[in-house]
């Protein structure tokens, strides 16, 4: 597909270097995009099965999960646990250990893997208020001591749960992006299965967003579009190709600023070379940063949020 | 896979009292009570014998609350592209055009500045009446733009709320104009500029999780729906009875999410009120 | 009692002005002193009666609580609610107001008044950890936009309940204090009843620590004293007599800077004069402080707590 | 007023199994085994048969987390005063001296420099044996002291707690530590140090209003009960059977305060991968 992808990206870029929009952040805008255009691989556009293999990939329930890539990449890790209020939320892993000879902070959206037991002990990796809580905790220390933040995103979404409304999840989620856009440290966001709207996006107001081949990133499942704009849960592959929540439309929107490649057939089929991989990009992300101060970082950031939306006027 | 669990943002349908009556619009889903036209708007649209809240316009907000002839608008030319060229059973195109005709409004937020009972202020007032009150690029655009005029001012921002949630057919761009509007607001709070979040029914899914919440003071007219998720994806999700006011102002409010319920005819005397104390501290 | 504890303030005033006790802020201790010198009215050591009523008119069921003051003091007065994660706890009340020209927050412990409905609605001022979060939302609030804190102390203690310990009770007052200390506004403490242990230290963390005629402030109740040490709850008069809360022996040992005089008879006589009194004190306190900027604020109030104790070595 | 509720910070006696046992003490309370002193103290007074933890002093705590020959003791010299000629059945003076006599120690709590596995650090120990580890004028300026230290010599501190609460036979003045703590905590959190904090059984009342829950880090032993108020009281107040782990490390995790609960065997190596991240950040 890169030929059409190449084109509006080079459209794109054409008329932001004529364009000034106010606090658009344009410079930025025109950076990414040429680093896109480099990244980006020969092929045609997506058809309705490659993007909704994306979906089934994304959702694959062998594929590798937050703590699969923490043991892999992180050294001397400790899992930080608890919202110091009211609990400590499965669903949402946090902690601090050793990346590439640094310290970092990761906070992960975490599933459970195999039987039905260890799924609901994780709630499907959907995190209840309490787990944005204790996040923006363990961000908070990461910020005091100059420890990178990286996420792993990888939730259906916000838990739809009487207690988490009762709790505030509309609130946390809006609190953990506002932690995040005040970090003075790197932050590094990796979509790393699903993508799923408020529930992600808390995790990923980050000074570089990742997304790994097969994973997904919407505002909306599948599903959910099909049952509210066909009346018919059942037209979700329909859904999905008319919003493409994969990887290479969500690089071409300027909404990721790079695709991490999988191993052939998938981060499923092996583990460690994901691991590898998704190593070396969250690095380079890492380098980019790492010339930029505290200040300089939080204006990158919101510069980068800035910019997103297509206005016709 | 079989039986996945929804979550999304948005809520499936207009919420119970917005719209789904086939009542004549100005009779009190409530009570039954109804109102001439010009009685109901001289009573800001609070039923006299109730206290229900009725919608009240973007346009006719403006008016409720802001002084006469101050109120200034801003990006008033911003419209929706359509960058998916989506199309479900109509375009996206066809549903924009079709809110304008019907609502006279360019997209679901009006943005501008004005004066409540002479304080000055940045303002932003939503209107559920536009494809739901949905968030897409020129919300988004509207209120980060709000955020940045507020602090070349240094004056509040007030922003009155109304929205079911992201609007999906801009996908993921939608989703963008959360965090897009949260640091807009980051960007207030450093500049130490005062933010007033009027939640108005219903003000649910991506409006929550972004900007809505994150008011210096927050506020809410009675009976508002002010939920993540609605209570219909809830319900399903646990299959149990939900408590009567699930989701509402007035549960907010015990559950320590709001600052205080404002009724309608008190809403600008407690915003005047909010703004000359934001203003005798600076 | 003047004569025994002007004697023993110029005592410790004069040992003060020869010693450079390491971090100690001596030389606002001095100015304390020389302050507290100068407030001293005459009389003798306190009999246990006297101490006793102190008790007895701490805890009387008309003495005027936070929101008679606030009705009294402040104009435009707003209350804010709710911890925005689980509750809205009415045992703290909190919100912005005018006072003396100026927007100031308020935060306070409130009893109910009346009957035992109105008394239970109030958790008899006891707060739970939300409200101590609650008050410290408030807090951040008034640091971000400049308003000075008053906080007003009126609390038996913490509440006692298992809710309040599974939910943090001892974490959530000392991250109070710790918010306490942070801030960058002229914050101003009044004991205005009783003054018990954690639930009231939790506020009394501020520039400046008032304490009304006949309040009380200790880390113990008598009656809890008693049944420790005497193992007797009955020996209450006893226990309050040997470790004196009341007013004039906590300025005494420096813990507060000025008592606030009340009208004959105790405050539940004249809600109006006692209000006024109190005012007049606040606003003296805020005045003094009016003069020193953000880092100044936060080093005194952090270097006049840094001086309690009394050390042999 | 007749049926006030006592809301001490200071439970009421020494909790179940730390001294209430008429057993001998190297006698597991929970699984009855018996130890041989020596046995006991190479196996970190853990219980080799159930786990259960013994409580540990203030020199062999010092023992068992530094680097032999590592540590040095700072403030050795401070003393209480009798700021209140306390009295009850007996004089504060001679409940002190007798501390002193029993325990060897100066009061409640250790304090000096050291290094863990190679990694240097400021350390507080407290010692429940001294007057039931309370918190009084001593402890307080010795906390307060670490934290200035900790400043100056750039290291982190960390605090293995142990305390029944205020010692309330210096009135006011025991109250006044808790803010003074929480105030050199805030220093060392202005000047980035690292702070971690580690809960041993039992640490209560006026130690978790204070710098106790203040760590960057906080992580307890296995069964330390960690509450503010004490289960006695509570029930007390609440007239029901409160659940069993009630105010146990155990629960506190469950309910979020805990960062981790750490056997003691992996005390050492845990706080040595703490301060190596902490460390590594800077
Ligand atoms: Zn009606
Ligand atoms: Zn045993």
């Amino acid at each position: 597909m890169a030929g059409e992808l190449e084109l509006r990206l080079r459209d794109r870029l054409a008329k932001l270097k004529q364009l000034h929009l106010p606090g658009a952040g344009v410079s930025d805008e025109v950076r990414r995009i040429e680093h896109q255009l480099a990244e980006v691989d020969t092929g045609d556009e997506r058809s309705e099965d490659e993007i909704w293999r994306s979906v089934e990939f994304a959702r694959h329930p062998d594929r590798p999960y937050t703590l699969d890539y923490v043991e892999r990449l992180v050294a001397d890790w400790i899992e930080l646990h608890g919202d110091r209020a009211r609990m400590d939320d499965p669903a949402i892993v946090s902690g601090l250990g050793s990346f590439a000879g640094r310290t970092v902070a990761v906070i992960g959206h975490q599933k459970g893997r195999g039987d039905a037991v260890q799924r609901v002990k994780r709630n499907f990796g959907m995190s209840n208020p309490e787990g944005y809580r204790k996040a923006m905790r363990v961000m908070e220390i990461a910020d005091r001591h100059g420890f990178p933040v990286i996420t792993l995103v990888d939730t259906p979404g916000a838990y739809p749960g009487v207690a988490a409304e009762q709790h505030g999840q509309g609130g946390a989620l809006a609190a953990s992006q506002a932690a995040m856009a005040r970090l003075k440290v790197p932050t590094v966001a990796c979509v790393i299965g699903e993508g799923g709207s408020g529930g992600a996006i808390a995790f990923a107001l980050a000074n570089r967003v990742l997304m790994q081949q097969f994973a997904i990133y919407s505002v909306i499942s599948p599903e959910g579009c099909a049952s509210i704009l066909w009346r018919d849960a059942g037209q979700a592959r329909k859904a999905a190709a008319a919003f493409r929540p994969d990887a290479v439309h969500c690089l071409e929107l300027g909404v990721i600023d790079s695709i991490i490649p999988e191993p052939e057939g998938g981060a499923h089929t092996n583990f460690d070379e994901a691991a590898k991989l998704l190593g070396q990009s969250i690095r380079a992300a890492l380098g980019e940063l790492g010339k930029m101060n505290g200040e300089e970082l939080r204006r990158d950031r919101r510069n980068r949020f800035r910019s997103h939306g297509v206005i016709a006027s | 896979m079989a039986s996945r669990i929804d979550v999304s943002i948005e809520h499936k349908h207009a919420p119970p009292d917005a719209g789904a009556s086939k009542k004549h619009p100005n009779t009190c889903p409530k009570c039954n009570s109804h109102y001439r036209e010009d009685e109901l708007a001289a009573n800001l649209r609070v039923c006299a014998q109730c206290g229900y809240h009725y919608p009240v316009g973007a346009l006719e907000r403006i008016e409720q609350l802001l002084d006469p002839g101050s109120f200034i608008e801003e990006a008033a030319d911003l419209r929706s592209a359509d960058p998916l060229s989506f199309f479900d059973l109509r375009s996206y195109k066809e549903r924009i055009a079709e809110a304008e005709l019907k609502t006279g409004l360019g997209d679901a937020m009006l943005m501008g500045q004005g004066k409540i009972e002479g304080n000055n202020c940045q303002l932003t007032v939503m209107d559920f009446s536009f494809m739901a009150g949905s968030m897409g690029s020129v919300v988004g655009e509207k209120f980060a733009r709000a955020c940045e005029r507020a602090i070349e001012r240094d004056v509040p921002l007030v922003s009155v709320n109304a929205s079911g949630g992201a609007r999906m057919q801009e996908g993921i761009l939608s989703l963008m104009q959360v965090p897009k509007t949260v640091c807009a607001v980051e960007n207030m709070r450093d500049a130490h500029i005062p933010f007033i979040s009027v939640l108005t029914h219903p003000t649910t899914a991506g409006l929550l999780a972004s900007f809505a919440t994150l008011g210096d003071v927050t506020i809410a007219e009675p009976g508002t729906l002010m939920c993540f998720t609605g209570p219909r994806v809830v319900q399903q999700t646990v299959r149990e009875d939900l408590p009567e006011d699930f989701g509402r102002a007035e549960s907010n409010y015990r559950f320590g999410h709001l600052d205080a319920i404002v009724q309608r005819r008190e809403l600008k005397s407690t915003l005047a009120k909010l703004l000359r104390l934001f203003d005798h501290g600076r």
